[in-house]
């Protein structure tokens, strides 16, 4: 009898085309990376429990678990806002994942894994918001969307959790997009179709930063 | 229309869905087809300020207990629903 | 005034001084055999059936406005009798009948057209509900035809058929179907009744109920003084739900609205009215060469007669999938009408609990089409006190037997239907 | 080169005469300059006839300088790109431009619909209704069509939109419309106060009036002005002035409609662009500095080419440097309209006359006059002379009652300014009279919305620029922002004075609204028919529904009607204002979202393997599933899905059914919750086990079914219908949310997470022992029906492993994390190649549900109850559930109620369709006899006939009835007989063995 194989394919594999998409001959306004491999796990605390879990978030994470619309830094996750009493834990190399997490939150929270169920999606560039304004009706002006800032929203009538993470070292914002795995092949055109006036770079990375 | 969801903040109504009248309640188990019927059937349909069931079902799929003026759309208030936070009850 | 290409001749060689009103500026009388709330064209239309069937002539309808000021005057002028189920499609087939024969019985030109109303379908699972759909109408006496892609393309070569995200497979077809001059309707109803003796009595708006020791509706109150009526019957969709709460009475109604658009006129371009079965939209283009269109309900209650872009939006995404042609065809204007949003979709016409309170209600979004057929069962309930055999399954306590009528299969609740 | 330009100055203007541009109108070849509209180009060129009217087909021209045009549409650009009704006034000249006029044939000089104008006495407003009524036959047959035909200006393209459109956000805390003196000192308060600030201005040149009527400013020319403060706007962060873009409306919490036309001023827009952008903009407050529209006066001739409005007049000449006549004379009741004959004078061109209502011209323009040495008289123009080749003569009634002639080739009118009062009303609000300018102003507007400038009626300069400047720093500080505004600009007010004149009386046709040719008379008529309200009047006589909107001819209208029916202005009203402000491309809503864009596609994860095979793909919901697989030498589907059917019933077969709603149902009392969405119980199910369950909504009726898993005693795997898995979610938070708040569960949507295959058939143990870790229990004692467990595969993956079956047969269905599914499909081809293991699409799935009898989307149609698809009996007694109470209502207990019932022909060679009604055998059908419907219907292989199960009135006690189905709409009539809706394996054996 064989073995069989169990490699994972991206949603986004078959539609996402490295290279420059749209206008050329200029820097490209809007870079995409897609970033393949990470570990997602939805938390969810459990009535009366919230108190309890965020101490127990804070001891596995040491950041305090987001309690509004914000995306929380730790050292080898982020922590980002998904709902009231809820947050998802964006994690790699299986530190964080729902083997790992659900001991430590054992009766304080319920737990899903979205690893699969998304496709991310990190989004800068000078003409970034410019793009991002035919997606999202967020106000994403750095003064009303600062660094850290997280929102579970719609982009194409589609739920989608966007925040933002830490600039790039030439200072320009970087934004990062979860969206849902089945829709990734379409959003992601509707994405390309968006920013195709200001040239796009297309990346992707095998590995969450 | 534009929703201050008590999570999210403002946001488009394009992430929102109307269920409608908050008012009505579900009656207890025993309470029969008559009561039953009324909150299924019956409305208001207050012409004017009312208290109404929203879905951030684009956003924080909280649902909402808006008050809204039918006349002129106007947004007075925006709370949870009784079941939202839970989490933080009795702590 | 008789009106025809004679008189019309004859009045251009006066100069056209010689018109006359085309109702009577009536003032309130004391009292009337029966009084009407609501001078749209439902009520317009019970008064001069009352008149014309019924010989009862002393009728009063009572406008808060100006006649047609609700929607009667802001709907997209559709006429059908496309529905599929019973209790529905017998009514609106004798709406249709009524609508063949308006001209002639009002000698008023409300530009009835019969160009056909066509409802595309996109899928095997669509297909099936109108062939199920079409099977009843022709039960029924109504013609239906079920269309092919082919037959479709021959007809509206100009439809996305290359490049659509959901292909059209092909439509179900009622060829009598059509439009209506809206504003027309009304005036007609309007010019017919006044001459029978109906009066029609602009800027009244009803304050409440006049009641006797028993209960019974005995007249209104009005900005211009109280009236009484031996029967009163309210024909105020849109504020159905207001009007009814005066007499102490809840519906099983919400009030919701529904926007409607119309683009720059241009030269002809859509043979028929057509809805697209893959989104929300409907459209046809009137005589005077707008495309007048519109889609789905804005979804929350609603009493103020506009709508939000998220709708707008919609129904030009539906407009653009369906027909790419229209993308440099200019809207021309938006506006919002009040719709009364029954429970399962389907009108009321009806007795009330209240004794002399009648009540006609619920048309959703197609009242328009009802116009006829509504006056003529709501004139009938009121002059003989029973429900006309077409009606008898709009009653009120349908709800509480569970004799529902839900033609999309949504339940209570009034935004989805 | 072509053409001379023979109407353009020498000097001044605002074109940039270094850019040549040719054009061509009605296939005649001109040339114009960078900056200029094709109206303007026009005018320099000395065209005048440019358009025909819509019901008499009068020859138009050019009378206005904006989008308030009635006469000057035309086809713009040609082919796909054909825009009908465009305004010439506002259509930009580009290189190559192609116009022609409209409505008229066979050529705009010689247009045969002009015997109209012969009828015009019967014509008149409404006639239509009056007429065309006898015999019946003909109106539909005849009249009708002739009058669509005749109706309608512009032609449509008739074939796709070849250009892109898309839909953009923004966000701030001050939007201004209009970029006038107002909206300018609107910006630089805001700018200033650290606002963010937006600025649409529908021009391709920021500064409204300004760029024609000039002015000084803080002591300095109004262009020098307007420079240095838009540097200085541009030197601020947060200030985006943005041009060529309409504000068209106000919605709802400060949501504006703005459409911006990116490219129409190019010939096509530039690859990766689009034509134009609508704009959702979110503004905290808005100042409406959208000016004010010079308004006509009615009188006889007033249409003829060569009139023309007197600001229009000035635009041309101050900032076109176009000349629309060589000798003016102009026609006003106001102080304003004298701007015009000094602009003209400056220009070089002649005087003929002024005629002015007003009995008290003042001293500085009389000299001006005598200077000018033209006359000034005191009176009305009561006629013009001229024809398609503009105006000729102009007869004046003076004050007193004497006659005058004018020979003039030009007339400016002006009857005073109407200020731009629809934003502010399209809330229902109703603007009020304001008695010293004549003219309606705002009366409050939506919720943080205020007019400003000419549009609230400031008129002069120096309030414009106050009013804006205040308005700017106001609406800064409501946003919060707190930055100081500076000082604002000044200028001194001109004079305003006018005597209100809307309509001159005389012999000939005196026109309100221009294009839909609208007379005085008409409102007379309309009037003594009884069509006094404004809304009736608009109605009957189409007044104010063109493509002007009624800007320019609304008010006169009214006035009109407050005139003949002896009321005042205000008593009469107007009528509601309805956005949007101007025109907008359909295309421009609908954005993105045409095409295949025009929704979403939501993908399997086997999507792309089943591509590879050349799977056919039907569309569910936003879905694209594989419906079958076709293989070569197939003649048609129903081979196909026939062979996928045999398949999997003889050997084994698989499916993607990854798009039912997967939700993770968690917590300590998630049991308790299920008890209450659905109808039976799932406190007591076991871990490890599956169970089927359906869902009422609170009326009764069904709403959703599916099987839903214990993994934990707090853990339950809840799936729905494809269709309805976001409603079934939504719906669940509520009961959670709203319903059950003390409940402690928890839901999460996972059904992107896992990908899931149904497996089935004879062999599907076969196939699953190759692929499943050999040390899992897959016996039927080890892994029984409707159990449901996590199991591990070769290869080192986990996968979920539910016993349950759609198709009748053995079947698993088998889950894995999305990523893998497009390896876990290839791996079942793998591991079940030894058994000849066919992917099947959703039709054999469908096939094979049928055969089965198991309810589904047509049977689910939101009108059946529990007991109407035979599954009453899952009704719990023992707990409250949604929608227990309203089940029980009498009409839905009712013993003839139409239930599902399985159905098949007679005649085995006979196909069934679904939608064919059912009528008791040997009776005539009729309303009184439809008995139900076929509602599912297919080729049964293993019954080798068509089946179907349908509704059918009491149904369950006919089982063997012979039935008719009457299928008119496809000309089909035959026998059924009513059946068992089980139609393979009774007894389950298969599906349990």
């Amino acid at each position: 009898m064989a073995e069989f194989s169990w490699s994972s394919h991206s949603p986004l594999e078959h539609a996402l085309a490295t290279g420059v998409h749209g206008l050329r001959g200029t820097e490209a306004g809007v870079s995409l990376t897609e970033i393949r491999n990470f570990d997602l796990i939805q938390v969810m605390a459990r009535r009366g429990k919230w108190a309890e879990l965020a101490r127990a978030a804070k001891t596995r994470f040491e950041v305090a678990a987001p309690d509004g619309p914000n995306a929380v830094q730790a050292k080898d996750a982020t922590l980002i806002w998904s709902g009231p009493d809820q947050f998802l834990v964006l994690s790699k190399d299986g530190n964080h994942a729902m083997n790992t997490l659900a001991p430590a939150f054992s009766g304080l929270a319920s737990l899903s894994d979205q690893s699969h169920a998304r496709a991310l999606i990190s989004i800068s560039g000078a003409k970034a918001r410019s793009m991002l304004a035919k997606l999202s009706s967020l106000d994403l002006h750095p003064a009303v969307f600062p660094v850290g800032a997280a929102a579970a929203t719609s982009i194409d009538h589609t739920s989608a959790t966007l925040w933002r993470g830490g600039d790039q070292p030439d200072g320009q914002a970087v934004f990062n997009l979860l969206v849902f795995a089945t829709f990734a092949e379409s959003l992601w055109h509707t994405m390309l179709d968006a920013g195709a006036e200001y040239g796009i770079d297309i990346r992707y990375s095998e590995e969450l930063a | 229309m534009r929703i201050v969801c008590p999570f999210c903040g403002e946001r488009e109504l394009g992430e929102f869905t109307y269920l409608g009248d908050a008012k009505p309640q579900r009656p207890a188990a025993d309470a029969g087809e008559d009561a039953v019927y009324d909150y299924v059937y019956l409305r208001d349909n207050v012409a004017g300020v009312m208290s109404e069931h929203w879905y951030h079902g684009g956003g924080c799929r909280s649902w909402l207990k808006i008050t809204r003026n039918t006349l002129t759309h106007e947004i007075s208030s925006v709370e949870p629903a009784a079941g939202v936070g839970a989490a933080k009850v009795g702590v | 005034m008789k009106y025809s290409i004679f008189s019309l001749a004859r009045a251009a060689l006066s100069g056209h001084k010689n018109w006359q009103r085309t109702w009577r500026d009536a003032t309130p009388k004391d009292r009337y055999d029966v009084v009407i709330i609501g001078g749209g064209g439902h009520g317009l239309a019970t008064a001069w059936f009352l008149a014309s069937e019924h010989g009862i002539r002393n009728v009063a309808v009572l406008e808060k406005g100006w006649i047609g000021s609700g929607n009667a005057g802001r709907n997209t002028t559709i006429i059908r009798s496309n529905y599929g189920l019973p209790g529905n499609t017998a009514f609106y087939e004798l709406s249709m009948k009524l609508w063949e024969r308006m001209e002639q019985d009002l000698n008023y030109n409300t530009m009835v057209s019969q160009r056909g109303v066509i409802n595309l379908y996109h899928s095997d699972a669509q297909r099936d509900a109108y062939a199920r759909r079409g099977n009843t109408m022709r039960i029924n006496g109504i013609d239906a035809e079920l269309l092919d892609l082919a037959a479709v393309k021959k007809m509206m070569p100009f439809l996305n058929f290359a490049n659509a995200r959901f292909p059209v497979q092909g439509g179900l077809l009622q060829r009598r179907g059509g439009t209506a001059r809206h504003d027309a309707v009304v005036w007609g109803y309007a010019h017919a009744a006044s001459a029978l003796g109906v009066d029609i009595i602009q800027n009244c708006e009803v304050s409440g109920f006049v009641r006797d020791a028993n209960g019974k509706v005995t007249g209104v109150e009005t900005s211009r003084g109280r009236i009484g009526a031996s029967k009163v019957g309210m024909a105020v969709a849109g504020s159905s739900s207001r009007v009814a709460s005066m007499a102490g009475l809840r519906l099983p109604i919400e009030s919701h609205v529904l926007q409607a658009f119309v683009s720059e006129a241009i030269k002809p371009l859509l043979p028929n009215v057509m809805t697209f079965g893959a989104g929300h939209f409907y459209v046809s283009q009137s005589d005077k060469g707008g495309l007048v269109f519109g889609g789905d309900i804005d979804g929350y209650n609603s009493y103020a007669q506009r709508g939000n872009m998220p709708v707008m939006e919609d129904v030009c995404e539906g407009g653009m999938a369906l027909m790419p042609m229209i993308g440099r065809v200019r809207l021309l204007r938006q506006w919002g009408g009040v719709m009364d949003m029954s429970m399962d979709g389907t009108p009321i016409i009806d007795k009330t609990p209240v004794d002399g309170l009648y009540l006609n209600a619920g048309w959703c979004y197609g009242g328009f089409k009802a116009t006829p057929g509504s006056g003529f069962v709501f004139a009938h309930l009121l002059a003989r006190d029973e429900s006309h055999e077409e009606a008898a399954r709009f009653r009120l306590d349908r709800f509480r037997r569970g004799a529902i009528i839900d033609e999309k299969g949504v339940g209570a609740q009034p935004n989805l239907h | 080169m072509a053409g001379v330009q023979a109407n353009r100055l020498a000097n001044g203007g605002l074109i940039d005469r270094s850019v040549s541009l040719n054009f061509r109108f009605d296939g005649k070849s001109f040339s114009g300059f960078q900056g200029d509209t094709l109206a303007s180009a026009l005018v320099a060129n000395g065209v005048k006839l440019v358009g025909r009217s819509f019901k008499y087909h009068r020859p138009r021209g050019i009378l206005t300088a904006g989008s308030e045009e009635p006469n000057a549409l035309v086809e713009l650009r040609n082919g796909a790109r054909r825009e009908p009704n465009t305004k010439a006034t506002t259509a930009e000249l580009y290189e190559g431009l192609e116009a022609a006029s409209q409505n008229r044939w066979p050529s705009l000089r010689h247009d045969f619909m002009s015997v109209n104008q012969l009828f015009a006495p019967i014509f008149v407003a409404g006639f239509y209704y009056k007429t065309f009524m006898w015999p019946a036959k003909f109106w539909e047959a005849i009249y009708e069509p002739a009058i669509r035909r005749a109706a309608g200006l512009g032609r449509a393209a008739g074939v796709a939109d070849p250009d892109h459109y898309d839909k953009a956000w923004a966000h701030c805390d001050v939007l201004i419309a209009g970029s006038g003196p107002a909206g300018l000192a609107a910006a630089l308060a805001a700018g200033r106060s650290g606002a963010r600030v937006i600025l649409c201005e529908e021009d391709f040149a920021l500064g409204g009036r300004l760029l024609s009527d000039g002015g000084t400013i803080d002591g300095m020319p109004a262009a020098e002005w307007i420079s240095r403060t838009l540097a200085e706007l541009a030197a601020l962060p947060d200030v985006r002035l943005m041009t060529r873009t309409t504000l068209f409306g106000v919605y709802d919490g400060g949501t504006y409609g703005a459409i911006e036309r990116v490219n129409d001023h190019l010939p096509s827009p530039p690859e990766h662009q689009v034509r134009q952008r609508l704009w959702r903009i979110v503004a905290k407050r808005c100042v409406v500095a959208a000016g004010a529209i010079e308004r006509p006066i009615v009188f006889a001739g007033n249409d003829t080419p060569g009139v023309m409005m007197a600001s229009a007049m000035r635009t041309y000449v101050a900032r076109y440097a176009a000349t629309p006549a060589k000798r003016v004379a102009l026609f006003t009741n106001n102080e304003d309209g004298w701007r015009t004959v000094e602009t003209a004078l400056g220009a070089g061109l002649q005087i003929a006359a002024v005629v002015d209502a007003r009995p008290d011209v003042s001293a500085a323009h009389r000299s001006l006059a005598s200077k000018g040495g033209f006359p000034v008289l005191n009176g009305s123009v009561s006629a013009v002379d001229g024809g398609k080749d503009g105006a000729r003569k102009i007869s004046v009634s003076l004050t007193g009652g004497a006659r005058a002639e004018v020979e003039a080739d030009g007339l400016a009118v002006s009857g005073g300014w109407n200020p731009a009062v629809a934003l502010t009303s399209y809330h229902r609000g109703r603007p009020k009279w304001q008695d010293d300018i004549a003219a309606f102003v705002p009366d409050g507007a939506p919720p943080g919305m205020v007019a400003a400038g000419a549009a609230n009626g400031a008129f002069g300069l120096g309030a414009c620029l106050g009013q804006g400047f205040a308005a700017g720093a106001q609406a800064a500080r409501d946003a919060g922002r707190s930055g100081k505004a500076g000082s604002a600009p000044v200028a001194e007010d001109g004079a305003f004075s006018l005597t209100p004149l809307w309509h001159v009386a005389g012999k000939g046709k005196a026109f309100v609204d221009q294009q839909h040719d609208v007379t005085a008379s008409d409102i007379e008529l309309a009037q003594r028919e009884g069509f006094e309200s404004v809304e009736h009047l608009k109605r009957y006589t189409t007044l104010g529904m063109a493509t002007d909107q009624g800007k320019g001819s609304n008010v006169a209208g009214l006035a009109i009607m407050a005139a003949v029916s002896g009321k005042s202005i205000p008593e009469t009203g107007t009528t509601i204002y309805r956005p949007p402000y101007v025109p907008v491309a359909i295309g421009a809503f609908a954005g993105h979202h045409r095409d295949k864009n025009f929704h979403a596609t939501r993908l399997t994860p086997s999507h792309h393997w089943a591509a590879e095979q050349g799977a056919i793909f039907v569309d569910t919901g936003l879905w694209k599933r594989a419906q079958w697989y076709p293989r070569a030498g197939e003649k048609d589907w129903l081979e196909s899905v026939t062979r996928e059917v045999k398949a999997v019933r003889s050997g084994v077969g698989f499916c993607d059914v990854s798009t039912l709603g997967k939700i993770d149902v968690h917590g300590p009392d998630a049991g308790a919750f299920l008890d209450r969405v659905y109808i039976n119980t799932f406190s007591n199910l076991a871990v490890g086990k599956a169970r089927y369950g359906l869902m009422l909504r609170e009326d009764g009726m069904v709403y959703d079914d599916g099987t839903t898993s214990r993994l934990a005693e707090d853990h339950y795997f809840l799936t729905t219908t494809t269709a309805k898995a976001g409603p079934v979610m939504q719906h669940l938070e509520f009961c959670r949310q709203v319903l059950f708040p003390e409940l402690d569960v928890q839901l999460t949507s996972v059904s992107d997470q896992w990908a899931q295959f149904s497996i089935a058939g004879p062999m599907t143990r076969d196939l699953l022992r190759e692929l499943v870790d050999p040390a899992e229990d897959l016996s039927n004692e080890g892994f029984p029906f409707m159990g449901a467990r996590e199991v591990a595969l070769r290869g080192g993956i986990k996968a979920r492993l539910f016993r349950i079956s759609f198709s009748g047969e053995m079947a698993f269905e088998i889950s894995v994390p999305a990523r893998h599914g497009d390896a876990l499909v290839r791996n079942l081809t793998q591991a079940g190649a030894p058994f000849g293991v066919t992917p099947y699409g959703t039709e054999a799935l469908g096939v094979m549900r049928i055969e089965k009898g198991h309810v589904a989307g047509p049977e689910l149609s939101g009108t059946t109850t529990a007991a109407d698809l035979g599954l009453g009996k899952m009704m719990s007694t023992k707990k409250d559930f949604i929608g227990r109470v309203m089940a029980g209502r009498e009409a839905l207990v009712a013993a003839d109620r139409q239930v599902v019932v399985g159905i098949k022909p007679t005649d085995k060679a006979s196909r069934l369709r679904s939608g064919a009604h059912i009528i008791p055998k040997g009776e005539t059908p009729g309303p009184g006899n439809d008995q139900g419907y076929v509602t599912s219907i297919c080729f049964s292989p293993t019954l080798d006939q068509w089946i179907g199960l349908g509704l059918v009135e009491r149904g369950r006690e006919r089982i063997g009835e012979i039935v008719h189905a009457h299928d008119p709409l496809r000309g089909e009539e035959y026998d059924v007989e009513l059946c068992n809706p089980v139609f393979y394996d009774p007894e389950g054996g298969r599906q349990r063995g």
